[in-house]
């Protein structure tokens, strides 16, 4: 097992961080509930559990293991449901998120990873008095997507491309959303949306 | 340490792949201890030669024997030289990559392999129809001879009995090697089915896992064991007072004194030579 | 035993800020130690559960070996650069457009975004009998499960195979060596160079790795020197679906011309075997050759002699063929006939 | 109904807002206090015996809260149809779990732990020995003669005879199906090696109309062809994860299903607990494309785990998983000879197919397709022979088009061969061979009679496509070469069936004059959720706005609904809307007429008024007297027609208003079928074998429009979907150990949105079917099939006809194939 084979594991140490990590631990930490085995290093670079995200906003404080992806953190710990995993291996994009206005695939980002980064999910696009984003607004009104399982990340792939090219052509913005898979296949209707999304945000 | 390396298989059974490489190193301590441990035995140790004057007796019975006697006739040495060299490939080829060495080996390996079987089907052969096919083997009768090997190295003064043509270690020696390198290359023809190879089509699922495993062990085991073997063959080879034995090798002949110093006329017989004297000495 | 995937086991995380901090931890772990750059294949064998490391060395968080700088007409490329920050850099695409070709055709956008060119250089092979975490020679075993006489290897080597028959998946990897570009790898003992060419290792050398670098290193800088510069480039990648596949063929090449007569010229397959090959019989053949059909043929046949099909895979040899010539001629076959 | 304001009409659909904003709820998004997380240990080979499980040193994870095993798991149950026949259950039905996993991936157990890193480690270890059994993984392969079978007991399914009744008897149940061992011979497997499909025995399922060698004799082309089709995994986004708890007595599941209400059924028998007892939560539905048609057996596990472990447990499946337990289209090899006039009509079709069926039942789409093709094609003559082989293999079960879209994939080619053969242009001689109004499909039933559809304009969709097209313009680069790039034309008709009848509507209107609408539809993304009940906003004359919809749990009290499957949605609860808004005007009628005055038909219901002789009165005043009068009119008295699933929810909403209910009972002459015609061209580079689709336009007969960008989306991306089938998507199983290679999607290849076609177009003839009220069929199957056959026939029209036997067409094949100047992939093996 791994723990054995962990050659500066610190027992007492660990247990510092477990009682650490116990004080924060919410009733909302479901999927990693109780947490692995695993050493406080002291080696230059070593990581701390406890951390604070910046995820829409807002500075999230959580306890997040080490080897938790972003996908994982958002949806079990801090209740952002909307980012969905289809695939879980960077073959689908239902899970992209901005990072620090790039989109990314959160089922393969470590949370650790994104430490003080500025994370926007699905969640975050809308004003806070519920006005929505262009490129929401644009998918009411194309009726775009079908099952929408799909939708979040095509909106989070198409808000950040439109960041570095807010005129794209429609074949530019096919290419700026091909990493993410419909399972509908409705990509021409999707297509339509978002391209309708890149106008009104010109127009706002 | 693990003798033996395991892997999983499509099904999620383990599966023997092959023995461990630790057993390499091991091999190779082992030999070279023995080599440093008989080297300095033979140093420190005095080590009981056959009198010179009982040779001295000897030569004036077989005087009548030529001076140069045959001992390996061209092809018996092309054979031995070509194997010699077949079996450097193979090892150093099979083991310099697990040492670390890395270079394009497979393909010498299998190629050496097949130098090596043709070599010895070739002296099978050679052996059955040309040779004294039984000179070199080892049979009940050779106990006394083993008892007398051993108290000589040990320094004692024993009388007889002295051996054929090859002598016992060499004898035993060769059974060893029989028994290790027929392993390897019946092993390593089956284990060319697994590579690319002009010979057979490739095909890694010719036998059962379990087979495969134990015959990859089976290799390895076999290979390991040339290891030391053949360090304790080099050694024997260099070391000065078997230089006779070696030098036979390379010319085919050895001394009428050497014959006599070393050998039984009575268990090798010249072929061509003078008859037995009537009467022993 | 049981087999379960998707959960990552766990494992200590370092994240050092600097090359320093690194090496002490390669040096310090040895081959304990996973290196996670973009993380995109890394993800897949931690998921998976067939690589276990002790200790994961995420490179996330040091910023220093990241971006392109312009050195003397060439380029030092820090390996930590994504895929997008190399194909968006002015130098890259104006005057290195290989390399800035072949890095958009990488996988998906978001993939680029996150992917690392020293990764993308360095991931293992995609072949999915190794993948499947079977003991195959790859995985220091004994056993190729991919040439057996039942055995699926449409997308596997066609040349260079010795007992393995994976292949290379990266498309950066045969743009950067058409370039001619210099790979820096650093350990605590010191700093070497190889050829973009050398360092990727066959299984006839390495059959458990795709490169020559050792734990204890980390592949720094990528530098890619000024001599093809602007130089006539030709990359095309083949793959089944447009989006996230990786190659069943692709094509680099850096050439000079002085009129139609080719001066010179450095030509990179990938995905045809387990290190991407430069075509060196080829380029020496077309050197002084006027560029023409003719001379495009004759590269064609001489880049797939001694190519070897397996079972399912023998279109890799006309396609092979097909990139090469595309690559002499510039493009595909023009006008009409054919 | 000439002048319609929504039927026809874009508009937004009521869940759009929260699916764009992320807080549409699928199953994985739900929580619950104390939830266990749940992981499961997969069988790694593809056939065999459980004979060892230690689960101790797994038990003993702190942590770990329960396991589940076969053993947990009830025994498959009878079941009884809508007429209150019993159906014997399949006693080697697949139950979730196993001790005999009969293919790779199947689940043998689950962990409920606290978390899934504490199930999966725990999971590890568990210590299980396998007995490896016999497998097959390619149906021809167990059809050989000593070939190994997929289940200890035989390689095909098989219903012995039902006994014949006794005088004054209820008619005796059927008998369960039964397993088989069935072997060709050596003989017969000759023709294998030419590349064709041998024609051994089959059982039961063949059928023969007309006089097939009459047809063969008169015909002036007879073409003998085999075409293998790939199996091909239905991957909806979403993965069919379940959570579940249990609460007095009631297990509240909250699951991924296309179909809310029918999903209680299936439930309460998988768990042997009653329909009362069950409750569904499936708001928000990721895809299903027939694999969720009443959610999924997998969803017993959390059920069950929860029971045992008393706290609601979740089940995420992830994608691996998927890919075992998500079921997938079968594979059909189909040898079919055709022959054909010389005016290209097709005179006698010998259709032989076999499906890959899987280990489990649920993989017969042949009979489908032999019900498709004979429809598609009208063939003067037919016989149809066909046969499931089951095989080492995840189940199958209903993909879009399930059978159909293989039919035409496989008859399509031989169309266009046919068609260039007798110098005949591509589009007549669909044309020449279209079904029109009531087409017979089908072979003939016990009477002797065939069936007919209700209604078909395939000729006219193919006109409106043909100009649409601009198909003669385009007919001229057709085949011909520029350079390295090849370019193809090709054209496919598909047909499915649309629609089925007899399923209930329930609304109340409320005082507050809002429609409050009951859909017992789920919401897996064709949008029949609230587009269906556009019909009563159109019939009541109410705007839109008012009408708000309840979906999404059967605690909501639902009216009886059809699955969303087979494309009958649209068709049958636009029947059941239509009734139910008939029976509100009725109601809203009999109450104006009770309070102003005068006969019930002298009113008029419109604007948000009933309006007469009397005076007026707004939809709310109705409400009102609704409520006041009882009985019928608030809910307090339920039709005797409508199902009892309706009863119950009627019971449960009487007295809110005026509630409207009632089961569609309009007659209907024929089976309902929609028909979808596919243009295509494609450009192939000859050089690298690669291809791409330069336009595509689909073409729908599918009656009325009800919802235009719903229907355009469903045209093209279930087009897409076939079209997937035909570039890219695939299996591939290793045959020495049965295991499959491709499982992750840069393997099996669903398309991006770069392989898509760079043009896609879609137009619908809008004839409305004579045999509905509403003229609307559904329109979720038809496309898949015009898509994948689109292409490939133009692919065979820029390469050559001889280019491909075996779907996908890759650009392997095609290179291999120019280079070599014949094909060189052969056809028949499977899964590679």
């Amino acid at each position: 097992m791994t723990e054995d084979r962990l050659k500066n594991a610190s027992r007492r140490q660990f247990i510092k961080g477990v009682i650490a990590a116990g004080a924060v631990v919410s009733s909302s930490a479901y999927l990693f509930r109780s947490i692995p085995l695993s050493g406080q290093p002291t080696a230059a670079g070593s990581v701390e559990r406890l951390m604070t995200l910046n995820v829409n906003g807002q500075q999230r404080r959580v306890d997040v293991m080490r080897q938790e992806t972003l996908a994982m953190t958002l949806r079990y710990k801090l209740g952002l449901t909307g980012t969905k995993i289809g695939c879980d291996r960077s073959e689908c994009g239902a899970c992209t998120v901005l990072i620090d206005d790039v989109p990314r695939y959160s089922c393969s980002v470590l949370t650790h990873s994104v430490r003080g980064r500025r994370i926007v999910t699905i969640e975050g696009l809308a004003a806070g008095d519920g006005t929505l984003h262009p490129v929401q607004q644009a998918v009411v009104d194309e009726q775009g997507f079908q099952c929408a399982f799909c939708m979040p990340g095509f909106v989070m792939a198409t808000v950040g491309y439109l960041k570095s090219n807010p005129s794209p052509t429609r074949e530019e913005l096919a290419h700026a959303v091909s990493g993410n898979l419909c399972r509908c296949q409705d990509y021409n209707k999707i297509l339509t949306a978002m391209m309708r999304g890149a106008e009104l945000m010109r127009r706002a | 340490m693990d003798f033996l390396t395991w892997g999983i298989n499509p099904w999620r059974q383990p599966v023997l792949t092959h023995i461990s490489w630790d057993l390499f190193w091991a091999s190779l301590f082992a030999g070279v201890m023995f080599l440093v441990a008989h080297a300095s035995y033979m140093i420190l140790a005095a080590h009981r030669k056959r009198s010179a004057e009982e040779t001295d007796a000897m030569e004036a019975v077989y005087k009548d024997l030529p001076d140069q006697i045959e001992r390996h006739t061209f092809m018996a040495r092309i054979f031995h030289w070509v194997m010699a060299a077949a079996m450097f490939v193979l090892l150093l080829t099979a083991f310099l990559p697990i040492g670390g060495i890395r270079f394009a080996w497979v393909e010498w390996h299998w190629m050496a392999g097949l130098v090596l079987a043709g070599s010895i089907i070739y002296h099978l052969v050679h052996a059955t129809v040309f040779l004294d096919f039984w000179s070199i083997w080892v049979g009940p009768s050779d106990v006394p001879e083993l008892r007398a090997e051993v108290l000589r190295a040990l320094g004692r003064e024993v009388p007889g009995p002295k051996p054929g043509k090859y002598p016992l270690g060499n004898r035993l020696y060769h059974t060893a090697s029989v028994v290790v390198a027929l392993t390897a290359i019946v092993t390593g023809i089956l284990m060319m089915n697994r590579i690319r190879t002009p010979l057979f089509s490739r095909n890694p699922y010719l036998f059962s896992d379990a087979t495969w495993g134990i015959t990859y062990l089976l290799h390895g085991a076999a290979g390991v064991a040339l290891v030391g073997l053949v360090i304790a063959h080099v050694y024997f080879a260099l070391r000065p007072e078997k230089w006779w034995i070696t030098k036979g090798m390379l010319l085919g002949w050895i001394t009428r004194r050497a014959y006599l110093q070393h050998h039984d006329p009575e268990r090798w017989r010249l072929r061509g030579g003078k008859a037995r004297p009537a009467a022993q000495p | 035993m049981a087999v379960i995937r998707d959960v990552m086991p766990a494992f200590e995380l370092f994240q050092p800020a600097t090359v320093d901090e690194t090496l002490g931890l390669l040096e310090r772990y040895g081959a304990d130690a996973w290196i996670m750059a973009g993380g995109l294949d890394s993800f897949d064998w931690l998921k998976d559960r067939i690589k276990r490391p002790a200790v994961v060395v995420d490179l996330s968080q040091m910023m220093d070996l990241r971006g392109v700088r312009d050195v003397g007409g060439g380029l030092e490329i820090g390996a930590l650069t994504t895929l997008t920050d190399l194909v968006r850099h002015p130098a890259v695409q104006q005057r290195f457009g290989l390399l800035a070709q072949a890095a958009e055709l990488v996988a998906s956008p978001q993939i680029r975004h996150q992917g690392t060119i020293g990764g993308n250089v360095s991931q293992d092979t995609r072949c999915w009998y190794y993948r499947s975490g079977w003991s195959c020679y790859r995985a220091g075993g004994n056993i190729c499960y991919a040439d057996s006489p039942t055995a699926v290897n449409r997308e596997h080597a066609i040349l260079g195979a010795s007992r393995c028959v994976a292949v290379s998946p990266s498309d950066t990897a045969p743009a950067l060596i058409a370039l001619g570009a210099e790979f820096v790898l650093r350990s605590r003992g010191g700093e070497r160079v190889v050829a973009a060419e050398d360092y990727f290792v066959g299984p006839d050398i390495n059959i458990t790795q795709m490169t020559v670098r050792r734990p204890d290193e980390l592949l720094t800088t990528i530098r890619v020197p000024d001599r093809f510069a602007g130089a006539q480039f030709y990359f095309e990648k083949i793959r089944d679906r447009q989006v996230w596949d990786f190659p069943l063929v692709n094509v680099a090449s850096a050439m000079t011309l002085s009129g139609e007569t080719i001066q010179e010229i450095r030509l990179a397959v990938g995905a045809v075997a387990a290190r991407p090959l430069r075509l060196t019989a080829v380029e020496l053949a077309v050197a002084g050759k006027t560029r023409n059909e003719q001379t495009a043929a004759m590269a064609g046949e001489l880049a797939v002699d001694g190519a070897v099909p397996l079972r399912h895979n023998s279109y890799k040899i006309l396609l092979m063929q097909n990139l090469v010539k595309r690559a002499i001629r510039g493009g595909p076959m023009q006008g009409e006939g054919g | 109904m000439a002048e319609h304001k929504y039927i026809g009409q874009n508009y937004t659909t009521p869940d759009l807002v929260a699916k764009v904003t992320g807080r549409a709820k699928y199953a994985e998004d739900f929580r619950a206090e104390g939830m266990l997380f749940t992981k499961l240990l997969l069988s790694p080979m593809p056939h065999a015996r459980v004979i060892r499980i230690d689960t101790s040193a797994a038990q003993a994870m702190p942590g770990v809260k329960a396991i589940l095993t076969v053993d947990d798991m009830p025994e498959p149950a009878d079941s009884v149809d809508d007429a209150g026949r019993v159906i014997r259950a399949n006693t080697r039905a697949e139950r979730a779990l196993t001790n005999e996993p009969l293919y790779e991936g199947e689940p043998i157990l689950a962990v409920a732990a606290v978390d899934e890193f504490t199930a999966a480690e725990a999971i590890e270890k568990i210590q299980i020995e396998f007995e490896p059994l016999p497998f097959a993984v390619d149906p021809l392969v167990s059809l050989r003669p000593g070939g190994p079978t997929a289940r200890t007991d035989g390689n095909v399914w098989f219903r012995p005879p039902t006994p014949p009744a006794q005088p004054g008897q209820p008619p005796p149940p059927q008998p369960p199906i039964d397993v088989k061992d069935l072997k060709w011979t050596e003989e017969q497997f000759a023709e294998a090696e030419a590349g064709r499909l041998p024609m051994g025995e089959v059982l039961a399922d063949q059928w023969e109309y007309g006089d097939l060698d009459a047809g063969f004799t008169q015909a002036a082309l007879v073409l003998d062809e085999t075409y293998v089709t790939s199996n091909t995994s239905n991957q909806p986004m979403e993965t069919r994860t379940a959570m579940a708890y249990w609460q007095n007595g009631k297990v509240y599941v909250h699951c991924s299903t296309q179909s809310t209400v029918q999903t209680v059924a299936g439930i309460s028998r998988w768990l042997g607990v009653p329909q009362t007892d069950v409750v569904v939560i499936s708001e928000y539905t990721g895809g299903g494309f027939g694999s969720k048609i009443t959610s999924a057996i997998s969803l017993v596990i959390p059920a069950l785990l929860s029971k045992k472990a008393n706290a609601p447990v979740m089940m995420r499946i992830t994608r691996e998983e998927e890919q075992y337990i998500g079921r997938a289209r079968p594979s059909l090899h189909a040898r079919i000879k055709a022959g054909f006039s010389k005016d290209g009509r097709l005179l006698a079709l010998d259709f032989f197919g076999l499906s890959e069926s899987g280990p489990y039942e649920g993989g017969n789409d042949h009979n489908a397709t032999g019900r498709i093709v004979s429809l598609l094609y009208q063939p003067v003559a037919m016989r149809f022979r066909g046969m499931g082989v089951m095989t080492n293999t995840p189940p199958r079960g209903p993909q879009r088009s399930p059978g159909g879209a293989q039919g035409v994939a496989v008859m399509e080619p031989v169309m266009s061969i046919a068609a260039d053969r007798l110098g005949i242009d591509q589009v007549a001689i669909r044309r020449i061979n279209a079904p029109e109004g009531k087409a017979p499909f089908n072979g003939p039933n016990p009477q002797g009679v065939r069936p007919h559809v209700t209604s078909a304009f395939v000729k006219e969709a193919l006109d409106k496509g043909k100009a649409l097209f601009r198909w003669e313009a385009r007919k001229a680069r057709g085949g011909t070469r520029v350079g390295s790039k090849a370019y193809g034309l090709g054209v496919a008709v598909a047909a499915y069936s649309g629609g089925s009848v007899g399923f209930d509507g329930l609304f109340v209107i409320k005082p507050d004059g809002k429609v409050y609408i009951q859909s017992g539809i789920g919401n897996l993304g064709t949008e029949s959720v609230s587009d269906v009940h556009r019909v009563v906003a159109e019939v009541l004359d109410v705007p839109w706005e008012k009408c708000e919809i309840t979906w999404g749990s059967t605690s909501k009290h639902l009216p009886w609904t059809c699955v969303s499957g087979g494309s009958q949605t649209a068709h049958a609860m636009t029947r059941a809307a239509y009734a139910t808004a008939m029976d509100a005007r009725t109601k809203l009628q009999e109450i104006a007429a009770r309070t102003l005055g005068g006969s019930p038909a002298s009113y008029r219901v419109a604007g948000e008024r009933v309006a007469g002789p009397g005076g007026s009165l707004t939809l709310a005043q109705a409400a009102q007297k609704a409520i006041e009068l009882g009985g019928k009119y608030d809910g307090h008295e339920a039709p005797e027609t409508v199902n009892v699933f309706t009863k119950r929810s009627v019971a449960a909403l009487a007295g809110q208003g005026l509630l409207a209910v009632a089961r569609d009972v309009y007659p209907r002459d024929g089976v309902t079928h929609s028909y979808t015609i596919g243009f295509a061209e494609v450009e192939v580079d000859v050089e690298t074998g690669h291809y791409r689709v330069l336009d595509y336009l689909a073409v729908a007969d599918v009656g009325t429009v009800l919802h235009p960008r719903s229907l355009g989306g469903q045209l093209l991306g279930g087009s897409l979907q076939g079209i997937g089938h035909a570039m890219g998507q695939k299996w591939v199983y290793d045959q020495q150990y049965g295991v499959p290679l491709a499982k992750r999607f840069y393997q099996t290849r669903p398309a991006t949105i770069l392989d898509a076609p760079v043009h896609m177009e879609w137009a619908a003839v809008d004839i409305a079917d004579p045999e509905t009220p509403v003229g609307v069929r559904g329109v979720g199957e038809p496309p898949v099939g015009a898509g994948w056959a689109a292409v490939a026939n133009a692919v065979a029209d820029a390469v050559g006809h001889d280019v491909f036997r075996r779907f996908p067409v890759t650009g392997d094949m095609i290179l291999t194939s120019l280079a070599n100047g014949r094909r060189v992939t052969d056809p028949l093996t499977a899964n590679i």
